[in-house]
């Protein structure tokens, strides 16, 4: 019974108490008791992963290494956060009959089980049980995103359902394939599934057989990842679900996604030694990248047009492992922390924005800085920093990014360069009119919890700054151990 | 050792029976018969794998053998069924295209998946190849019938024919995975039937309809 | 003096400005006073931090921030010296100025708001001129430019500032992304963001050459060189008067500074090529002419002094130009007159910019009007404010013996040396470089009579500047500094010239020679006394004297007597019946008609006999040529593209599962 | 004698023979379209009397309106001090180059117009606006001219180009002559001369410089008045001296000066006579030919300058 089981466990059974529990305010005070647990708990890890480098559990079942612990860290911290917004947010919800007590319940016991399911992803040692854990969050979510039961959440959550349900198979056929060759070197057994004894005889694994694999797993995570042109789910899950839901979709499932997708980049590379898997995910980040800059234009639902931006910094992510330079490695890690920060107190902020507008649409909501100066200020600062100014860490990240593809594929700049010009001003086209200006009539003053939104965008400031040892230290570790492709 | 060659024949067999039950699912116009065939192929599945249970005598396999028999032949399609039923919805299964090009489209995507997996080198026994030739085919086959059916139950089916010829290439190519993933990826097979269960109501309820064209929100 | 003192002093107090606002929100007056008088200080603290930096060796500092394998540097050099001294006096000015223009308005404007954006942009500008890293500098860079947007959108309720706004982050954004690539190319070959190892590392032609080029797009933006200048006409004149006093005083000649030190210091002028020097040349020429020539015909004050700003970094992108071409035919004491030409300039400019924006200030805060047309006759009312605006005019104007004239007269000379290049295809742009400063000097003058002519003199044309009322002392002390500098700067050049001359001492390795001093005191004689001299002292002197003799000769003789004008003997002469600007400006729209292509809209009330026309309206736009033929293609374009977005998203899941199944089958297939 | 001195001399002659010149000039015309011509003295007449008269100032004009006037005539009487007219070696003509020069004679139009601006009627913003419009067109116009000396005397100090002028072996120079073209040109606009300007002219649709100065009275029209009349003997002496400085005395010695004296008034003699012609036998062009013609001058210049870079290779 160690910290990890508990980590674990807690969710789980917490999923299963809050599944009983009627009333909805304790509900969301022991959402939060438990998020918050969970993430001291994570913290604790962190500490003796700091201590002892990487660890494993119950021979070989679990792992921590430098590169999954910071992504639990991240996960538990924005799981809090985002349980004290969403107290706020659903309690509102049920007040004006969105939502009925009773799938506020369903509600709360799938957050859990979706963060348990996040969890066992990253910490597992096994392919087939990362897999496992992907569909079960998938499945959580999809029950999450139809949530108001309305036409077009049911149909988004569908299309939910069905795309990634989809991508997942082929991801599993991948696993499936990888697992006929590695069972051959280390016999018919779970070691034959397990990261740490894969990666250092990666090389005598059949090549050929890993390049069907990641092609089935780079298109089936990356359809989790929400990569073009596999992201269709993305935008309509985003905007038809729950706030907060979007908010740790685009804040931590995407990640969790990438970080599957990372682990057999490396594995399949140590195989084929010709930076195939690089080329795929550098194309496939460079096409998502350019194709969500230009949609963030047409978009007229502000969810909509947030979860695109999502979708080009997931790009942004993608090729930047696709590099799989040390430096590269290194801005791409970076991206993804303050990116699943910024990007949730966007959506916290945006969730505010939204419920004192009633509506999503953009014409509708004008002049926030007037209407609410917080929310208004909010969501400028936080468009400003996923924009990529500075003092904000997204700079930093984006700057160590483009640094690193002029060292390797200067050619890419010309890509990368103008889609984030572009999509800065479709982000800003919509922005302006919506922070700035007179508020409309049926906009209403309402009460708002913005500390989260401060909390995240605070960190990402600090990021900006100046990072601290530790953290960095990590980052290098992780990223010195992609770069070299073995444990 | 006649076993190992029992079993090579029997797989190969198996193997080309389940290619064909995968394109009589892909032909299919009636909810019935699919359903059927559909069944027919869970109940293959479990057979192959108890087969290859037999022959690698690993109880780990007879578990899944049996999960798949139950779940796959007997369970699942019996549930969908009784969903047809309750919706009224057994009546013709609409296609995007018609059956003919469907056929033909399957044929050439299982000549596609031979000519990609030859350079498959032959440390592995060749079996195990063309196994997975045969895998690879029926798994973009069943993707075939999810875009090319307008029913969201049919579109299900195809869901799970795909799960269904990833466990056929597991067995067939690696007699199976690992206890621990197989139960885990059965049990969140069963989480989906179920999760569609609900949402068939739901869509039915709001939409009136199981159709996927009034499934669509343009943005 | 400590090193970590000098160099952080100014910052620092300029980042207490919103505290100390916060604090004092209770009490207005006390807040207005000591946000301001902070921020004074921080100016004069800048300005010796500055003159340290031009008189002593160069000094760097080490602050454990930013990137954990990069610290914060800052140096503190001749460069960075002389601009952080024109940071240092604008600020200084502007900061008493706003005691007086942003007293009593506390209503209508959100002050912590202002005060955050105001030492954020003051504190960004300071910190690129001390960063020594890259990632400090594009740090810095952008804190100024997004807290100077800030200051854009100030006043948001209005449509046209929002846009003015969106435009202005886009373009910066645009720009810094450009001199970040420009960065990442000089980190390339040294794998170190420090400034230290860029300057010696070696690149290839090519890569020296992108970089150069992605530099001068990216600071040609930010200083509004023409075509990338379209921003700035819209950005500048809707911030508050006291910040764009800043923008088009200051935050432009950072770009400059910018430039010097990437091309100049980093990539370093033993890599530059001709061509170089050529492209900065055509680039000033044609900034210099199309600022001046769309700046006539402006009727919102400060939008024409924004198109002047553009002017003026024309001219002093041709002196740079100069001084590169000549370093490129190894001439480095030419290249010196050159490059002392150009910072002169930016000097001057920054003072009578920044004099002329607060003189716009002083003019909307008495009369509320920003339209030249609304104006008229404020001598009589705000006397002092208009002898301030009149040596703002005619020191732009570049007439001895004002500053503007020093600095055109010294890039005249050095333009003259084109000879000492010879056998060059660009000996023959010089001259045309030549011709360009001296077209676009003289239509300033005649867009500065016109300024001058219509706001000041003459008769009110509406009731609110017929009751225009004297600003306040504090707004006339902010705006007297920068004019008594204008006088100095333009009567002892010999003595300030030196100073600047550190700078080409740093980046050369050489100055102008000892010719400035050999004249003695009262002779400037850049090259030689026989070449070329001026004595500022002796014209001004000189003038006084003969205005004075004439003076006291005839004032033996008889008294004015006032009578009416002669008005043609038309009954009654009304403030209409006068000269307006757009009648001032219409012979040169004639002439240049192909530039400006003007549309005149002429509505008079229909089925009148022609000649007795009841109240005829009449208004003239004129189009900027770049958005004709440069932007709109690229906005229409870009509109394009996202509208065929809109194709992978209105399918149905059958649609999207086909293109998931598609790419499976490509890579499959393209793989294997 | 003190250079100093001589130069002050200097200027003041050109500063009091300036009236005479226009005079002389007028008489010539009349001779030409065979008139009875003014007296020689009269502009000192109509000078004297413009100074004793009470000069009428409009109402409601600022202190610019007075000021202008002494700007003008301050501005144009340090132009006579700078340009060496007798002695080549003035040393004022050190305190100001040639581009200073084009530098004081826009100071004093810029006070010009601000001074016809200050009364708020039309004429007088009319007037302002053509003559600043012209002026920035003929300005660098001259600029240009000057340069192409300049390079070929590799100077912008006026005594040095004379010097070179007078010393230098410049066998066939053709960007000279376009300098010279263009100067005339200038000139002739400058000085307000017809055909781009007619100085006896009141009609309204024609008048540029008049109607600037159409409000002015008593002292403040003499001083304008005069200060143009210096203008006119500033060119010519530029002219003179620029391209034909032969004579011109080198050293401070009695003769020499006599004998340059004496030949500067010849060579303004015959200048004024060319001068007449011109006027007599051409018309004034409209108003709106003259950007044409300015900018055929400007055009001029650059052809000089570019055959001076192409055609010219440093000696």
């Amino acid at each position: 019974m160690n910290l990890l089981n508990l980590l674990l466990i807690l969710p789980f059974l917490t999923g299963g108490v809050l599944s009983v529990i009627p009333s909805s305010r304790l509900a969301v005070k022991l959402n939060v008791a438990a998020c918050s647990l969970t993430f001291i708990i994570s913290l604790g890890l962190a500490l003796e992963v700091l201590k002892r480098g990487t660890i494993q559990f119950d021979d070989h079942a679990f792992f921590l290494d430098p590169f999954n612990i910071f992504l639990v860290c991240l996960t538990t911290f924005v799981a809090t956060t985002t349980s004290i917004f969403s107290g706020t947010y659903m309690l509102h919800e049920e007040e004006i009959g969105k939502v009925t007590s009773n799938q506020l319940r369903h509600y709360h016991a799938m957050y859990q089980l979706f963060i348990f399911g996040m969890l066992l992803a990253l910490t597992t040692n096994n392919i087939g049980v990362l897999w496992i854990a992907m569909e079960l969050a998938t499945l959580a979510t999809v029950l999450l995103v139809a949530l108001y039961r309305t036409r077009s959440a049911i149909s988004a959550a569908w299309k939910y359902f069905i795309l990634c349900g989809m991508g997942i198979a082929l991801a599993l056929f991948g696993t499936i394939l990888i697992f006929t060759t590695s069972s051959h070197v280390l016999g018919h057994s779970n070691e034959a599934l397990t990261w740490t004894l894969l990666y250092p005889i990666a090389d005598q694994l059949d090549s050929s057989v890993l390049t069907i694999a990641f092609v089935f797993l780079m298109v089936g995570y990356g359809t989790k990842v929400g990569l073009f042109p596999m992201h269709s789910w993305l935008p309509d899950a985003h905007a038809e679900g729950p706030t907060p839901i979007s908010a740790v979709l685009s804040g931590l499932l995407l990640n969790v996604a990438l970080y599957a997708l990372v682990r057999c980049k490396t594995l399949v590379d140590g195989a084929t030694q010709n930076g195939l898997a690089g080329y795929l995910m550098m194309g496939f980040g460079l096409l998502s990248v350019m194709i969500a800059a230009l949609s963030l234009h047409r978009q007229k639902d502000i969810k909509r047009m947030f979860s695109f931006s999502s979708i080009e910094h997931m790009g942004l992510m993608t090729f930047s492992f696709g590099i799989g330079t040390f430096l590269a490695n290194f801005a791409a890690l970076l991206h993804m922390t303050v990116h699943s920060l910024v990007k949730s107190g966007i959506f916290f902020t945006v969730g505010h924005a939204a419920q004192s507008s009633k509506t999503q649409i953009m014409k509708k909501i004008r002049g926030l800085i007037n209407l609410q100066p917080g929310v208004g200020v909010g969501l400028l600062t936080g468009t400003i920093a996923i924009a990529g100014f500075p003092p904000f860490g997204v700079f930093t990240s984006e700057f160590l990014l483009i640094t690193a593809a002029l060292e390797t594929y200067p050619w890419t700049v010309g890509i990368i360069l103008p889609s984030l010009v572009i999509a800065f001003a479709g982000l800003f086209r919509h922005l302006h009119p919506m922070v700035f200006g007179i508020p409309a009539r049926e906009q209403k003053l309402l009460r708002v919890n913005m500390l989260p939104v401060y909390i995240h965008l605070g960190i990402a400031l600090l990021l900006g700054i100046f990072i601290p040892k530790f953290l960095a230290n990590w980052f290098q570790i992780a990223a010195e151990l992609l770069s070299r492709g073995n444990v | 050792m006649n076993s190992a060659e029992v079993l090579r024949q029997l797989s190969t067999v198996s193997a080309s029976l389940f290619l064909l039950t995968s394109f009589a699912l892909l032909a299919q116009r009636h909810m019935r018969a699919f359903l059927i065939w559909f069944s027919f192929q869970g109940i293959l599945l479990g057979s192959l794998s108890a087969m290859v249970a037999y022959s690698t005598d690993s109880y780990e396999l007879y578990v899944s053998a049996i999960l798949a028999f139950f779940l796959k032949g007997i369970l699942i399609p019996f549930l969908l069924w009784k969903i047809v039923i309750r919706l009224g919805v057994n009546r013709e299964v609409e296609t995007q295209i018609n059956l003919f090009s469907t056929m033909l489209i399957g044929a050439i995507l299982v000549l596609f998946s031979y000519y990609v997996s030859l350079p498959i080198q032959k440390t592995i026994m060749d079996m195990t190849r063309n196994i997975i030739a045969i895998g690879l085919a029926c798994v973009l086959i069943s993707m075939l019938i999810m875009i090319t059916r307008r029913k969201a139950v049919t579109q299900v089916v195809g869901y799970l024919t795909l799960e269904n010829s990833l466990f056929f290439t597991a067995t067939a190519a690696t007699h199976g995975m690992p206890l621990v993933v197989e139960i885990g990826v059965a049990f969140d097979v069963l989480i989906a039937v179920l999760i569609f269960g609900v949402f068939f109501f739901q869509i039915r309820k709001t939409f009136d309809s199981l159709d996927l064209r009034h499934l669509e929100n343009k943005p | 003096m400590d090193t970590k003192f000098i160099i952080l002093a100014g910052p620092v107090l300029a980042i207490l400005v919103p505290f100390a606002s916060m604090v004092l929100s209770g009490r207005k007056e006390i807040r207005n006073l000591v946000t301001n008088l902070i921020l004074v200080c921080s100016g004069i603290f800048s300005t010796v931090t500055g003159l340290t930096g031009l008189l002593s060796p160069s000094r760097t500092l080490i602050l454990p921030l930013g990137l954990p394998w990069l610290p914060m540097h800052l140096r503190l050099d001749a460069l960075g010296g002389f601009f952080m001294i024109v940071v240092g006096l604008m600020v200084v000015s502007v900061g008493i100025y706003s005691v007086g223009y942003l007293r009593n308005r506390e209503r209508e404007l959100n002050r912590t708001f202002l005060d955050l954006s105001m030492s954020l942009f003051i504190v960004g500008m300071q910190g690129i001129l001390l960063a020594d890293d890259a990632y400090t500098f594009m740090v810095f860079w952008e804190v100024m430019s997004v807290s100077s947007y800030f200051l854009v959108i100030f006043e948001h309720e209005k449509e046209a500032n929002r846009k003015a706004g969106f435009l202005y982050l886009l373009m910066a954004h645009l720009g810094a992304l450009f001199i970040l690539s420009s960065f990442s190319i000089l980190y390339a070959p040294g794998k170190s963001f420090e400034f230290e190892i860029m300057r010696s590392v070696q690149l290839e032609p090519i890569w020296a050459s992108l970089a150069f080029v992605l530099a001068a797009l990216g600071f040609g933006m930010k200083a509004g060189i023409v075509p990338l200048h379209v921003w700035l006409p819209e950005a500048h004149p809707v911030a508050p008067s006291n910040a764009s006093a800043l923008m088009s005083g200051v935050m432009i000649k950072v770009a400059i500074f910018g430039l010097l030190r990437v091309v100049w210091d980093l990539v370093g002028l033993d890599q530059a090529q001709a061509w170089w020097g050529g492209l900065l040349l055509m680039a000033g020429s044609s900034s210099a002419l199309g600022g001046v020539l769309l700046a006539l015909q402006q009727h919102n004050l400060k939008r024409l002094l924004a198109y002047h700003s553009v002017e003026n970094i024309g001219i002093i992108f041709i002196g740079l130009g100069l001084a590169m071409v000549f370093a490129q035919f190894d001439n480095p004491q030419l290249a010196a007159l050159g490059l002392v030409a150009a910072l002169y300039h930016t000097i001057n400019h920054a003072l009578f910019k920044g004099l002329l924006f607060m003189g716009a200030g002083a003019i909307l805060h008495a009369t509320h009007q920003r339209n030249l047309e609304h104006l008229g006759g404020l001598i009589h009312r705000m006397p002092w404010t208009t002898i301030l605006f009149l040596i703002g005019c005619l020191s732009i104007s570049a007439l001895p013996p004002f500053n503007g004239f020093v600095s055109e007269w010294l890039t005249f000379q050095a333009a003259l040396m084109a000879p000492e290049l010879t056998g060059s295809p660009l000996s023959a742009l010089i001259p045309f470089s030549a011709a360009m400063l001296a077209l676009a000097g003289a239509l300033t003058a005649t867009c500065f009579t016109k300024v001058f002519g219509i706001v000041f003199q003459g008769t009110p044309r509406t009731r609110s500047a017929a009751d225009a009322h004297e600003v306040d002392g504090w707004m006339l002390t902010g705006m007297a500094l920068p004019a008594l500098l204008c006088i100095l700067l333009g009567a002892f050049p010999v003595w300030v010239i030196p100073l600047i001359e550190k700078v080409p001492l740093l980046l050369l390795g050489t100055d102008m020679g000892s010719s400035t001093s050999n004249g003695g005191w009262l002779w400037l004689t850049p090259l030689s006394k026989e070449r070329a001299s001026y004595s500022p002292l002796i014209v001004l002197g000189t003038m006084l004297l003969a205005g004075v003799v004439a003076f006291m000769f005839y004032r033996r003789g008889r008294a004015d007597r006032p009578a009416p004008i002669w008005s043609c003997g038309h009954p009654n002469l009304t403030s209409s019946m006068q000269y307006t600007a757009a009648s001032f400006s219409q012979p040169l729209r004639q002439i240049f008609s192909t530039i400006y292509q003007p549309h005149e809209e002429v509505s008079r009330p229909d089925h009148r006999h022609p000649t007795d026309s009841g109240r005829v309206r009449y208004s003239v736009h004129v189009k900027d040529l770049a958005w004709v033929y440069i932007y709109h293609p690229i906005k229409h374009f870009i509109e394009w593209a996202t509208r065929k977005m809109d194709w992978f998203q209105n399918h149905r899941i059958h649609g999207h599962l086909l293109l998931v199944f598609l790419t499976l089958i490509f890579l499959l297939g393209v793989l294997l | 004698m003190n250079p100093w001195f001589l130069n002050f001399l200097e200027a003041l002659l050109l500063i009091g023979i300036a009236p005479l010149v226009s005079t002389v000039l007028k008489n010539f015309k009349a001779v030409l379209q065979n008139r009875q011509g003014p007296g020689l003295l009269q502009s000192y007449r109509d000078l004297f009397k413009m100074f004793s008269k009470e000069p009428v100032l409009p109402h409601g004009v600022s202190w610019i309106f007075r000021l202008a006037p002494y700007t003008v005539f301050a501005a144009t009487a340090l132009a006579c001090a700078i340009v060496p007219t007798i002695l080549i070696q003035a040393p004022l003509s050190a305190a100001a180059d040639v581009i200073t020069l084009v530098g004081l004679f826009a100071l004093a139009r810029f006070f010009t117009a601000l001074g016809a601006m200050d009364t708020g009627t039309a004429f007088g913003g009319m007037g302002a606006s053509r003559e600043m419009t012209f002026a920035a067109l003929a300005e660098p116009a001259m600029l240009m001219g000057v340069f192409v000396l300049s390079l070929t005397a590799e100077s912008t100090n006026l005594s040095t180009m004379m010097h070179i002028m007078l010393k230098g072996n410049l066998g066939l120079k053709p960007s000279l002559a376009f300098a010279l073209t263009c100067l005339i040109l200038i000139a002739i606009a400058e000085t307000g001369r017809i055909p781009v300007d007619n100085p006896s002219t009141h009609l309204e649709l024609t008048m540029v410089h008049e109607a600037m100065i159409l409000e002015y009275s008593g002292r403040y029209l003499a001083l304008i008045e005069w200060a143009k009349q210096m203008k006119l003997v500033l060119f010519a002496t530029l002219l003179i001296n620029l391209f034909a400085p032969w004579g011109i005395a080198e050293e401070i010695s009695s003769n020499a000066l006599i004998i340059s004296l004496g030949t500067w008034i010849v060579k303004l003699l015959i200048l004024l006579l060319i001068l007449a012609i011109l006027e007599t036998s051409m018309a004034k062009m409209r108003i709106f030919r003259l950007p044409e013609y300015l900018g055929l001058a400007f055009l001029v210049a650059i052809l000089g300058m570019l055959t001076h870079y192409i055609l010219e290779p440093p000696l």
